[in-house]
C-alpha cells in the first residue's frame, strides 16, 4: 500500500486500489457523487480510514442506538472522547474503555502499551486528570507456548506504559478459552477526574482560530491501523501489518502533564487525541461537531521520518500526539507553555466556516472533502442477522447435575483454572498504588479510589462472563451489567453508569450479528433497570482467527460512588465468630460454569444461567443499604465457580480463618452451581437483629479460627479443606503454567 | 565451542523513545555534534558444538525468542573458540 | 519553640510519587513542602530535600542515568555537602547512585518483572537521622513498587557499609535479587539515604501501613534537637 | 560525519539476571547447546565533525553517561562516512 508514486485517480478507479484500504465498490461511488469527481490517493485514504467501523461504526451504529445513554447525573454521554458523570460537590468522573486487540496479536508489548497510551489520551483530552487504569484480557488456554508469550508480553507492556506514566492499574479481568487462542482481546479502561468547569470538548469552534499540533513527531507508524481492526486476522497479517506502533510513556507524561494546564488557559477552545485514523479523524470530527470547515498545511506537521506523503502523514497513528484549537493569536502562549515541558506546539492549521476539509501539501491542494461526509455521514449499514442454529440447540437442552465423585479435589482442580485464580502474578506487575490514593487494591470485588480532600471515593470494576453471552446473548448481556454492578455494590458503592468494549466477531455474518444485537438488548434492559446508562464504549469486531469468531464478548467497565470512606467494604471474612449469610436461593444451572467446563474438556453448551433484574435490583438495594447502615464486615458476589470458590476466596488472605457452612439441597448444586444474584456476606452477631431487617438472607455459617473450610449439606459434611491447602493450589496455579513454558 | 554476538536494532521507522532521549540528554550535555542515537541490544552466546549447523541454531533462535521480527532486525558474528 | 521544617521534593520530567512524597509531608507528617522544577539552581532555602519515585525520563538508558545531569543535582549536592536530610525514594534512590551521592548501581529485579506489593523490611539500623524514631532490628511494612531494584556493588564497597553500618534497611524476604537483602543505604556522613521501598506510601492505615511515617518524623524530630540546641 | 557503533556489557563479576533467563528459556526449548547469554547493549551514534577528535569526545560520553562504571564496561567503534 505504500507505493513509491502515488496512483493517479483514474488508476485508483480502474484497478480498483481502493479495495486494498477497505473500500467496497458502493463506498467508493459514494465517495465520487460526494465530491463531484474521482478521489485523488490521499482523498481515498481518507475516505476508507475515516469509513471503517473503527472510525464510523457503520455496521454497529444501529445496534448503539438502543443503549440507554442519559441519566439525571450525565453531564457527557457517547460522542465525545469520554463520557463524563456528576458525583457531587462540583466534581465529575470521566471513563471509558478501549480495545486494542489486533495489534496486540501482533505485538503483544506495544500494542498493549499502546492501548493503554490511547485510552489515557481520550480522558485527558476531555481535562480531567486520569486516576486510575483497568484492563479487560482474553487469552486462549495457558498451556500452548504461544498464548504463554502473549500473556505475559501483554501484561509487561500494560504495566510499562501504565507504572512509567504513573497512573495507578487497579483492576481488571482476565479469562482463559481455547477460542481466543489467535485472537486475545485486550481491552483497557481509564478514569478520570474533573472539576465541571473544567471540561473541555473536541471541537473547532470560531472561524479563523489556529490548529496546533501537540506531542510526538508524525512517522509513517501505524498507517491504515485503523483498516488492519476492521479486518479479520489472517495468515497473510503478519504481511499486511502496518509499521508497528511504539509508546512513548515518558512523552505522554509529559503531554499529560502539559495539557491539564493548558485547560486552564482561556486561549484553548477544543482539543482531541490523535487516535485511531490520527490526524484525519482528530481534525475532521472536530471541525465537523462544531458545524465548522478545516483547513491544514501539512509542511507544517512535525515529522519523524523524510520524504513523508499527504497520505502518510494523514493516516499515521503515532502515538502521544493532541490536536488543539487555539484562540487566534495567543499561539506563542501556547508554545511557551508546552516548551516547559520540552514539548512542541506547532500551528498547523485554521478554522474555516465553508465547511470543507482542505489540505495542503508542498504548494498544492491535496484534499478538499465537505468535512460532514467524512466525519458523520459515513454509510450506515443494516447487517442481516440469523439466529445461530447452536442457540436452539442449547436452549433445548435440559440442565443436569454434573457427576462429582471428590468434592474436594473438584474444588481445587476449579481454583487452579487460571480464569478463577488468584490473578496475583498479573497485578502484582502493576503499580496499583502510585498516587496514594488506592484505599482497595486489586484482590478485592471492585478497586476503590478515594477522592483526596473528601469523604468520598470511587469503585470500579470490568467484567464479562462471555461464556454465558455465547450461550444465550441477550440474557449474557445482562448478567455482564449485573456482576458489574454486583461487584460495584460489594465494595460499598452506588453504581453510576458504565462504558462497554463489543467485542465480537465478523459481524458481516448474520449469526455473529445476532449476537451483537441480543447482547445488546441484554445490556441496555440491564442499564435502564440498574439506572447506570452507557456513556461511552468503542467496538471491536472482526475478531476472527480462520474463520473462528471469539466468543462474543461485551465487556463492561463500572464506576461506582462510595460517598462516605466508612462505607468501604472488602471481600475477605473480618472476624471469628461473624455470621455467614447468602443472599439469594440457588438453582440447578451448570450451563457455562466452570465445573462444565472442567468436566467437558473446555467445552460449555446448554443454556446459560437465569437473571432477573428486577430482583437483581432489589437485592443489591438491599445489601447497599445493610452495608451503608454499617453492619456488613464483608461482601463478596457469586460468580464463576459458585459458593464453593466464593467460600474459599473469602478466607484467603493468611488470617487463618476458617468456616462451618451449613445448606441444604443437593450438594453439587448447592456448591457448584453459578445461579445469579447471588452475595455472600458476613455480619457480626451483635448486627444480627439490624442485618435481617435490612436484607433478605439466609444464614448459613459462622466465621470461626479453624483455618478449615467445612461445608455440610442437609447437617452432612460434604466439604472439608485446609484454607491453606486451597490457598497454595489457587495462588500457584499461573504462575505454574508458566513455568512449564519457560 | 562457538562465542556468538549477536545486534538486535529497532527497524528503521519504529520510533525509538530510548535514543530520542539520549540524544536530547547528550545535547544538553553540550555534545551538539551527536545527532542520532539509536539503542539496541547486544548479545553474547557461548554454545557448544552440536550436530546442527551453527548458523541455523542462531538464526532459528533469533527467529522465535532473541528479536521480535515486528519490530527489530538482527545479525550475528560467529568466532569459533579453540582450546575449549 | 520552632518553626515548621521546610522540605523540598524535587520534581524531574517523568518523575511520578512527587505528589505523594507532598501529600506525606503536608497532610501526615504537617510541615512545609514545596514541589521544586529540576532546573532550579539553588536549594537554600529548603531543610530536607525529597527526589521521589518514578520514571525520570522514562528510566530510559538506566534509571536515573539522564536525571543525575538535571541543574538541580548541582544543588543537591551542595545540600548534601552543608549535612541537610536527603531522601531519595526508588527512582530517587537510583538517582542518587548514578550521581555518586551513594555507592553501588541498580540492576533489574531478577524475576525481571516489574513487582509492587507491600515487604517486611528489618531496620537494620535506628541511630541515623532517618530512622531514630523505630527500634533497631524492627520489622515494618512498607510497599515497594520497582522494576529495577536488585541493588548491586563490589565486595570492597559491600564490606566497607557493613563496617560503617551504613545498610539502613534490609528485606525479611527478598523481592528483588539484590546484594545482601539491601533495600536501603546511607550514605558515610549520615546525611544521604537511598532506599527502595516507598515510606510515602505507607504514611496513613487507610492505605494499609503508616510504618513509613516515622521516617519523616526521624528526620523532624533530628533537625529540631539540632536547632533547639543551637539557639 | 561518523557512525559510532558502541557496546555495553556488563561486567564479568556481576550477575546478570536477564541473560539468565535468557539461558534457561533456551534450555528448555531444547537448545541445550547454548551454555551462556550475557546481554548488553548496543548503540549506534551519528556524529558530526567538529574540533574535538571523536575517539576523546567518545570516550568521554560513554564515561559519564551512556555506561555505568560500576557495573559495565563499553568498547566501540568509529567509521566515517562519505558523501555527507
Ligand atoms: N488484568 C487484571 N489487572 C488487574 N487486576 C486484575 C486483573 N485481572 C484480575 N484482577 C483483579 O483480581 C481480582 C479478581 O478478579 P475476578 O476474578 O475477575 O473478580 P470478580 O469475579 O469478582 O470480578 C479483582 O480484584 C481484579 O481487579
Ligand atoms: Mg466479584
Amino acid at each position: 500500500m505504500l507505493l513509491k508514486h502515488e496512483p493517479h485517480p483514474q488508476q485508483i478507479k480502474t484497478e480498483k486500489l481502493y479495495q486494498q484500504m477497505g473500500l467496497s465498490d458502493e463506498e467508493f461511488t459514494m465517495v465520487e457523487t460526494i465530491l463531484g469527481r474521482t478521489p485523488n490517493w490521499t482523498e481515498t485514504g481518507l475516505f476508507s480510514v475515516m469509513w471503517s467501523e473503527h472510525c464510523s461504526y457503520k455496521n454497529s451504529k444501529p445496534v448503539l442506538k438502543k443503549f440507554p445513554t442519559s441519566g439525571e447525573k450525565v453531564l457527557q454521554g457517547p460522542g465525545e472522547g469520554a463520557g463524563i458523570v456528576d458525583i457531587g460537590d462540583g466534581q465529575a468522573v470521566v471513563f471509558k474503555i478501549e480495545s486494542h486487540n489486533h495489534p496486540s496479536a501482533i505485538e503483544p508489548y506495544q500494542g498493549a502499551a499502546t492501548g493503554v497510551g490511547g485510552i489515557i489520551r481520550d480522558i485527558f483530552s476531555m481535562g480531567a486528570r486520569p486516576i486510575a487504569l483497568l484492563n479487560s484480557l482474553r487469552f486462549g488456554e495457558l498451556d500452548s507456548a504461544r498464548v504463554n508469550y502473549l500473556f505475559k508480553e501483554v501484561v509487561a507492556g500494560i504495566a510499562g506504559y501504565g507504572n512509567c506514566i504513573g497512573i495507578p492499574t487497579v483492576g481488571g479481568e482476565v479469562q482463559f478459552e481455547p477460542c481466543y487462542e489467535g485472537n486475545p482481546l485486550v481491552n483497557a479502561m481509564c478514569v478520570g477526574l474533573i472539576h465541571h468547569e473544567d471540561i473541555k470538548k473536541g471541537q473547532a469552534h470560531g472561524l479563523g482560530n489556529t490548529v496546533m499540533y501537540v506531542g510526538a513527531k508524525t512517522g509513517r507508524d501505524g498507517i491504515h491501523g485503523a483498516t488492519f481492526a476492521s479486518e479479520e486476522l489472517t495468515e497473510q497479517s503478519d504481511e499486511k501489518r502496518p509499521a508497528v506502533q511504539v509508546g512513548d510513556p515518558f512523552m505522554e507524561k509529559l503531554l499529560l502533564e502539559a495539557c491539564l494546564e493548558l485547560i486552564q488557559s482561556d486561549a484553548l477552545v477544543g482539543i482531541q487525541d490523535m487516535g485511531a485514523a490520527g490526524l484525519a479523524s482528530s481534525s475532521s470530527e472536530m471541525a465537523s461537531k462544531a458545524g465548522m470547515g478545516i483547513e491544514m498545511n501539512l509542511d507544517l506537521v512535525p515529522q519523524r521520518e523524510t520524504g513523508m506523503t499527504a497520505y502518510e502523514m494523514m493516516l499515521s497513528e503515532s502515538q502521544e500526539r493532541m490536536l488543539i484549537v487555539v484562540k487566534k493569536g495567543r499561539e506563542q502562549e501556547i508554545v511557551d507553555l508546552f516548551k516547559k515541558y520540552d514539548l512542541e506546539a506547532v500551528a498547523i492549521g485554521k478554522v474555516t466556516d465553508d465547511k470543507q476539509f482542505r489540505l495542503y501539501h508542498k504548494g498544492e491542494v491535496v484534499a478538499d472533502i465537505p468535512v460532514d461526509a467524512l466525519a458523520e455521514e459515513a454509510p450506515v449499514y443494516h447487517k442481516p442477522s440469523k439466529e445461530p442454529a447452536y442457540f436452539a440447540e442449547f436452549q433445548a437442552m435440559t440442565s443436569e447435575v454434573p457427576q462429582v465423585t471428590d468434592v474436594k479435589e473438584t474444588l481445587i482442580q476449579i481454583l487452579s483454572q487460571p480464569t478463577v485464580a488468584s490473578k496475583e502474578w498479573v497485578y502484582e506487575q502493576y503499580d496499583y498504588m502510585v498516587r496514594t490514593n488506592t484505599v482497595v487494591s486489586p484482590g478485592s470485588d471492585a478497586a476503590v479510589v478515594r477522592i483526596r480532600g473528601t469523604r468520598k471515593a470511587l469503585a470500579m470494576t470490568t467484567d464479562c462472563n462471555s461464556r454465558f453471552v455465547y450461550l444465550d446473548p441477550e440474557t449474557g448481556g445482562k448478567i455482564a451489567v449485573a456482576e458489574a454492578a454486583r461487584n460495584i455494590v460489594c465494595s460499598g458503592a452506588e453504581p453510576l453508569a458504565i462504558t462497554d468494549n463489543l467485542n465480537f466477531g465478523n459481524p458481516e455474518k448474520p449469526e455473529v450479528f445476532w449476537q451483537i444485537e441480543k447482547s445488546a438488548d441484554g445490556i441496555s434492559e440491564a442499564c435502564r433497570v440498574l439506572e447506570t446508562p452507557v456513556i461511552g464504549g468503542n467496538v471491536s469486531l472482526y475478531n476472527e482467527t480462520s474463520g473462528t469468531a471469539i466468543y462474543p464478548t461485551p465487556v463492561i467497565g463500572m464506576v461506582g460512588l462510595v460517598t462516605d470512606l466508612d462505607h468501604i467494604t472488602t471481600q475477605p471474612f473480618k472476624n471469628s465468630g461473624d455470621l455467614i449469610y447468602l443472599v439469594g436461593e440457588t438453582k440447578q444451572e451448570f450451563g457455562g460454569s466452570e465445573l462444565q467446563k472442567l468436566l467437558h474438556n473446555g467445552r460449555v453448551f446448554g443454556k446459560a444461567p437465569e437473571l432477573n433484574i428486577h430482583l437483581e435490583k432489589e437485592r443489591q438495594d438491599q445489601v447497599l443499604a445493610a452495608i451503608r447502615a454499617g453492619v456488613v464486615q464483608s461482601a463478596h458476589d457469586l460468580s464463576e465457580g459458585g459458593l464453593a470458590v466464593a467460600l474459599a476466596e473469602c478466607l484467603f488472605g493468611g488470617k487463618q480463618l476458617g468456616a462451618k457452612v451449613n445448606i441444604n439441597g443437593d450438594p453439587v448444586t448447592a456448591l457448584f452451581s453459578e445461579t445469579q444474584s447471588r452475595f455472600l456476606l458476613s455480619v457480626k452477631k451483635a448486627d444480627q437483629q439490624q442485618f435481617e431487617s435490612l436484607v433478605a438472607a439466609q444464614l448459613i455459617g459462622e466465621v470461626n479460627q479453624t483455618g478449615r473450610l467445612q461445608v455440610a449439606t442437609n447437617e452432612k459434611m460434604i466439604l472439608e479443606a485446609e484454607v491453606a491447602e486451597l490457598e497454595t493450589a489457587w495462588k500457584g496455579a499461573i504462575p505454574c503454567l508458566l513455568k512449564l513454558r519457560d | 565451542m562457538y562465542k556468538v554476538k549477536i545486534y538486535v536494532t529497532l527497524r528503521e521507522s519504529v520510533l525509538d523513545p530510548q535514543g530520542k532521549a539520549v540524544t536530547n540528554s547528550l545535547n544538553a550535555l553540550h555534545y551538539q555534534e551527536v545527532t542520532d542515537v539509536r539503542i539496541g541490544k547486544y548479545m553474547e552466546l557461548k554454545v557448544e558444538k552440536s550436530d546442527r549447523n551453527i548458523h541455523e541454531v542462531i538464526d532459528e533462535i533469533c527467529d522465535k525468542l532473541l528479536a521480535n521480527p515486528v519490530i527489530e532486525d538482527y545479525r550475528y558474528e560467529v568466532e569459533e573458540c579453540v582450546g575449549h | 519553640m520552632c518553626r515548621t521544617l521546610k522540605f523540598a521534593v524535587i520534581v524531574f520530567p517523568g518523575s511520578n510519587c512527587d505528589v505523594d512524597m507532598y501529600h506525606a509531608i503536608k497532610d501526615e507528617l504537617g510541615e512545609e513542602v514545596e514541589y521544586v522544577w529540576h532546573d532550579t539552581s539553588s536549594l537554600e532555602e529548603y531543610d530536607g530535600i525529597l527526589l521521589p519515585g518514578g520514571f525520570s525520563y522514562g528510566d530510559y538508558l538506566r534509571t536515573g542515568a539522564i536525571a543525575r545531569f538535571s541543574k538541580v543535582m548541582q544543588a543537591v549536592i551542595k545540600a548534601a555537602d552543608d549535612g541537610k536530610p536527603i531522601l531519595g525514594v526508588c527512582n530517587g534512590f537510583q538517582i542518587l547512585l548514578e550521581a555518586g551521592l551513594l555507592p553501588g548501581a541498580m540492576r533489574r529485579n531478577e524475576s525481571l518483572s516489574f513487582i509492587c506489593k507491600p515487604v517486611e523490611l528489618k531496620v537494620e539500623s535506628s541511630t541515623t537521622m532517618f530512622t531514630n524514631a523505630y527500634q533497631e532490628g524492627q520489622t515494618i511494612t512498607i510497599p515497594v513498587a520497582h522494576g529495577e531494584g536488585n541493588y548491586y556493588c563490589d565486595e570492597e564497597t559491600l564490606a566497607k557499609l557493613k563496617a560503617n553500618h551504613q545498610i539502613v534497611f534490609t528485606y525479611r524476604r527478598n523481592p528483588n535479587g539484590s546484594l545482601e537483602n539491601i533495600a536501603g543505604i546511607i550514605n558515610e556522613k549520615g546525611n544521604v539515604l537511598g532506599m527502595m521501598p516507598h515510606p510515602e506510601r505507607a504514611v496513613d492505615t487507610l492505605l494499609g501501613s503508616a510504618d513509613g511515617l516515622k521516617i519523616f518524623q526521624s528526620i523532624v524530630k533530628t533537625w529540631r534537637e539540632a536547632h533547639v540546641v543551637k539557639a
